[in-house]
């Protein structure tokens, strides 16, 4: 299996007039009941920050929102990667679509240093799970996210795998869109949580 | 029936009925005591009653579960099981254990017991559901273990289907989490937060496999529906039960002592709780309805349809009703739970034990079904118990309500007592026993079903056959 | 500049934009801004990343409707505190 | 081209999904483990709490009576009776205890009736204790009012 030559536009091969769900069927029910799952972890926020405004102001002013902003930044160049990936292989450049799945990996990478440094500093300054409402729901919803984007580097890693033996190509490559279909969705979710908890406060 | 060594399933059936029996017979003494204050005392206490009612209720799953297992695995694995032999020992060893138990805890004080059998060397007895001497405790690990070994090398030497291996996966969880009933600390909020692993990582976790699988058996054997479409909804499925219903322990831990921040992880995960079992229900519903053939046994398709809808109210719907923290707060502990708790045992156990046997029972008497008149018996006491079990529940709720208005919700000093509460609930707990008597006709129509004489026996090559389609 | 590229380069400067005016101006109407930059945003993660405008519109209604619905949740409760 | 809904994706969530939560559980029990000390006094557990709790256990109180908000509810919550009978005096509350635990079964016709246990006053203390130290239990302040 090598690269087909560059003839097919990426135009050409995207199903732009079909109705084409990207991926396994099965992937989307779960990326439904994780978004079902962040939704109702926003919503107890909002209530819990509603109920302690002060708690909840003065948390914010504790966390760092730069390390937000650098990871906002990361995670969406991670998802434009991981999109050429499915652009990539749709046009048959099987080993194309290998380096741009390993560069969506390696932004995952540069995500969780950035979060352990934050929390590292958090936990040095003292706080944790149980500092208070606020501190809950920040160390819970972004750990919570940040397994997400290690569950998502455990897939792109795989399918990068399976797309190196040649399992993929221009005609069958449902394995890289359901692999990026989970990764964007952990970037959409990031992109709800950045400005609840780092800008907003 | 297939093999020949699907028979020791029914042994397991036929004793899990009659604990049934008994579990019913208990339920409408405490039903009675509920209004009747000193009836049977001091010879059954109330809490005597309960140990048996609940315990009847555990074992003749059990025995339904490991019914269901020894009846569909070989089938599944289209080979002969591992040692019937085994089967039927441990069959044996089960039913005098067990019987021996529920005659301890009739016949001596519960104290007694526990001196008897040495519960101060292993303390593990007196907790809700786990009141079993310890003695008894190791019986059912060992049992366990022997009918884990002796299903694990069917499955393993013969065909590995989804239902096998899903089924084989909720009864190693069943195993491993029963041994946290040994755990026991001195420390209440410890001893309690693991002793939630025990039940509640049995009846929303690992028991919702088992269920799902044999709903799905029961689904591809009665519908006709190519295996590979139910079989990867059986997946999603159970892969959404467990998403939602292992943080959602956290529903347990609001007000024992764990830390606060449960009241918000319990309520947001329990809030998806409800989702696999509405996905159950559709998938149940829609299956029957694509369904390539009738199958003659309708009154096995009757019981897996009400234990889909059932256990989407019992367990989905009720479960949500007190589950999110600051609702739960006035209702933790009330009789709300009480209802919440017949409805989704009954809808989602009970009836996955019925819905089998109802399948399996007929086929292992010879015959593909019943005859019209048997299943029109057999669907009318379904009817019945559903009914009165709904009964149940509603009343429960009435009088969990009005104790929640009378004794939660105003401020100390204004709340009426706890007895005084039920005094005034009585008229509900009256009603409540007149659905029990309802249910308890349903069951006695149930069985009685059973012995219709059979005029049409349709002869054993005809049920392989039929069987064989499948 | 391929479309992608140039996407991923709009999202970039609409969160380093968002970054700014939460830390660096105040008003009513900020919290309101932020938020509706936050869906542009998701919606074009949404259409363009996960591909699902040219997907069945079931999902495309059920994955925007989540993010306008959390992100519409959250005004709400911004405007009420 | 493949099936759109294959059973080998709905396989790997399963499985992968399940992993994924079970870890998360385990994470919040090791952190829980680590603050219940604080939350249940631990260093206030004596051996007389010890030994009341086997008293409570060994006698199936759970069966009629309910211990923050847990058991059977045919009688009445009993993690806070030591503020509701013994007005959160030690004192107070072993000689109510033990006078009620005397009084058993309540020769009331119709009445719900709770056994003779027959305890002795060593046991009964060792009752007291348990029921004191579960009082102080930090809840989240449960039940609502004192009536349970």
């Amino acid at each position: 299996m090598s690269a087909s030559p560059d003839v097919l536009t990426s135009q050409a091969v995207e199903p732009a007039e079909a109705k084409h769900l990207p991926g396994d069927l099965a992937m989307w029910f779960f990326i439904l009941v994780e978004l079902a799952a962040f939704g109702l972890l926003f919503a107890s926020f909002a209530i819990a920050r509603f109920l302690e405004p002060e708690a909840f102001a003065a948390g914010a002013e504790t966390i760092h929102a730069g390390a937000g902003l650098a990871n906002t930044l990361v995670l969406l160049t991670g998802s434009f990667f991981v999109a050429r990936a499915v652009t990539a292989i749709r046009a048959g450049g099987v080993e194309r679509c290998v380096n741009w799945l390993w560069a969506g990996v390696a932004s995952g990478v540069v995500y969780a240093v950035i979060k352990f440094s934050e929390y590292g500093q958090l936990i040095g300054d003292g706080y944790n799970l149980r500092s208070g409402t606020f501190y809950f729901f920040y160390f819970f919803t972004t750990f919570f996210h940040l397994m997400h984007v290690v569950l998502g580097m455990i897939i792109l890693v795989a399918v990068a795998l399976r797309c190196r033996r040649g399992l993929y190509s221009a005609a069958d490559h449902r394995g890289v869109e359901t692999g990026a279909s989970y990764w964007h969705m952990v970037d959409l979710v990031w992109l709800v949580l950045f400005p609840i908890v780092y800008v907003l406060l | 029936m297939k093999y020949k060594s699907q028979a020791v399933a029914k042994p397991y059936f036929v004793f899990a009925l009659i604990l049934f029996v008994g579990q019913i017979v208990f339920g409408l003494i405490l039903g009675t005591q509920y209004v009747i204050g000193d009836f049977l005392f001091p010879a059954i206490p109330f809490n005597v009653a309960r140990m048996v009612h609940t315990n009847l209720l555990i074992v003749w799953l059990l025995f339904g579960f490991m019914g269901a297992t020894y009846y569909l695995v070989p089938e599944e694995s289209q080979r002969e099981l591992h040692s019937p032999l085994l089967a039927w020992v441990l069959f044996w060893v089960f039913a005098a254990a067990g019987t021996l138990t529920i005659i301890g805890y009739l016949a001596v004080p519960y104290a007694k017991l526990a001196e008897i059998t040495g519960n101060h060397l292993l303390p593990t007895m007196g907790r809700e559901f786990l009141e079993q001497p310890t003695i008894t405790k190791i019986g059912i690990v060992v049992v366990a273990l022997g009918f884990l070994y002796n299903v694990g090398l069917t499955v393993l030497k013969g065909r590995k289907t989804v239902v096998n291996i899903v089924l084989m996966t909720g009864l190693v969880g069943l195993a491993v989490f029963f041994l946290f009933a040994f755990y026991n600390p001195s420390a209440l909020t410890l001893d309690k937060y693991f002793w939630w692993w025990v039940v509640h990582l049995w009846v929303e976790g690992v028991w919702e496999l088992i269920l799902a699988s044999i709903l799905a058996f029961v689904l591809i054997k009665t519908t006709g529906v190519d295996r590979e479409v139910i079989e990867k909804w059986l997946y999603v499925i159970i892969a959404m039960a467990l998403i939602s219903g292992i943080i959602g322990t956290g529903h347990h831990y609001f007000y024992i002592g764990a830390p606060e921040y449960w009241l918000w992880l319990g309520s947001v995960f329990s809030a998806l709780e409800p989702l696999p079992f509405f996905m159950m229900m559709l998938f149940a519903i829609n299956m029957v309805r694509r369904r390539r053939r009738n199958h003659p046994n309708r009154a096995a398709t009757t019981w897996a349809i009400g234990c889909a809808v059932m256990a989407f109210l019992g367990a989905g719907v009720w479960g949500f009703l007190h589950t999110l923290a600051p609702v739960n707060y006035y209702t933790h502990g009330s009789q709300l739970t009480a209802a919440h708790g017949h409805l989704a045992f009954f809808g989602a156990y009970a009836m996955i034990v019925m819905a089998i046997i109802s399948y399996a029972m007929p086929l292992m008497r010879g015959r593909v079904a019943n005859n019209a008149q048997a299943q029109k018996l057999e669907i009318a006491s379904c009817w019945l118990m559903s009914i009165g079990m709904l009964l149940i529940t509603l009343f429960l709720t009435g009088a969990g309500v009005h104790q929640v208005m009378l004794q939660r919700w105003p401020e100390s000093g204004e709340a009426l007592a706890f007895m005084a509460t039920h005094d005034a609930l009585a008229g509900w707990f009256w009603a409540r026993l007149a659905a029990g008597g309802l249910f308890t006709l349903g069951l006695i129509a149930y069985l009685v079903s059973f012995f219709v004489p059979q005029r049409e026996v349709a002869p054993t090559e005809d049920a392989e056959a039929q069987t064989a389609a499948a | 500049m391929n479309r992608l590229t140039a996407i991923w380069i709009g999202l970039l400067v609409l969160t380093v934009a968002s970054y700014v005016l939460g830390h660096g101006m105040s008003g009513a109407w900020l919290p309101l801004t932020v938020l509706a930059l936050a869906a542009v945003k998701g919606q074009l993660v949404i259409d363009h990343f996960m591909e699902l405008a040219h997907a069945p519109r079931l999902f495309r209604y059920a994955v925007s409707g989540w993010l306008f619905g959390v992100l519409g949740l959250m005004a709400v409760f911004e405007t009420v505190v | 081209m493949s099936e759109r809904f294959t059973k080998s994706m709905a396989r790997n969530i399963y499985y992968g999904g399940s992993a994924f939560f079970i870890l998360l559980f385990l994470g919040l029990t090791f952190d829980t483990v680590t603050a219940l000390p604080e939350r249940d006094n631990r260093d206030q557990l004596t051996e007389e709490v010890a030994r009341g709790k086997e008293v409570w256990e060994v006698n199936n109180c759970v069966g009629c009576h309910s211990l923050m908000g847990e058991g059977a509810y045919f009688a009445p919550e009993l993690a806070n009776v030591f503020d509701r009978r013994g007005g959160a005096d030690e004192a107070t509350f072993k000689t109510y205890l033990k006078g009620w635990m005397m009084a058993q079964p309540i020769p009331a016709p119709g009445r719900r009736k709770m056994p003779q246990f027959h305890l002795t006053d060593q046991e009964i203390n060792d009752l007291a204790e348990f029921l004191i130290w579960t009082s102080r239990i930090d809840d989240n302040n449960w039940p609502p009012n004192i009536e349970g």
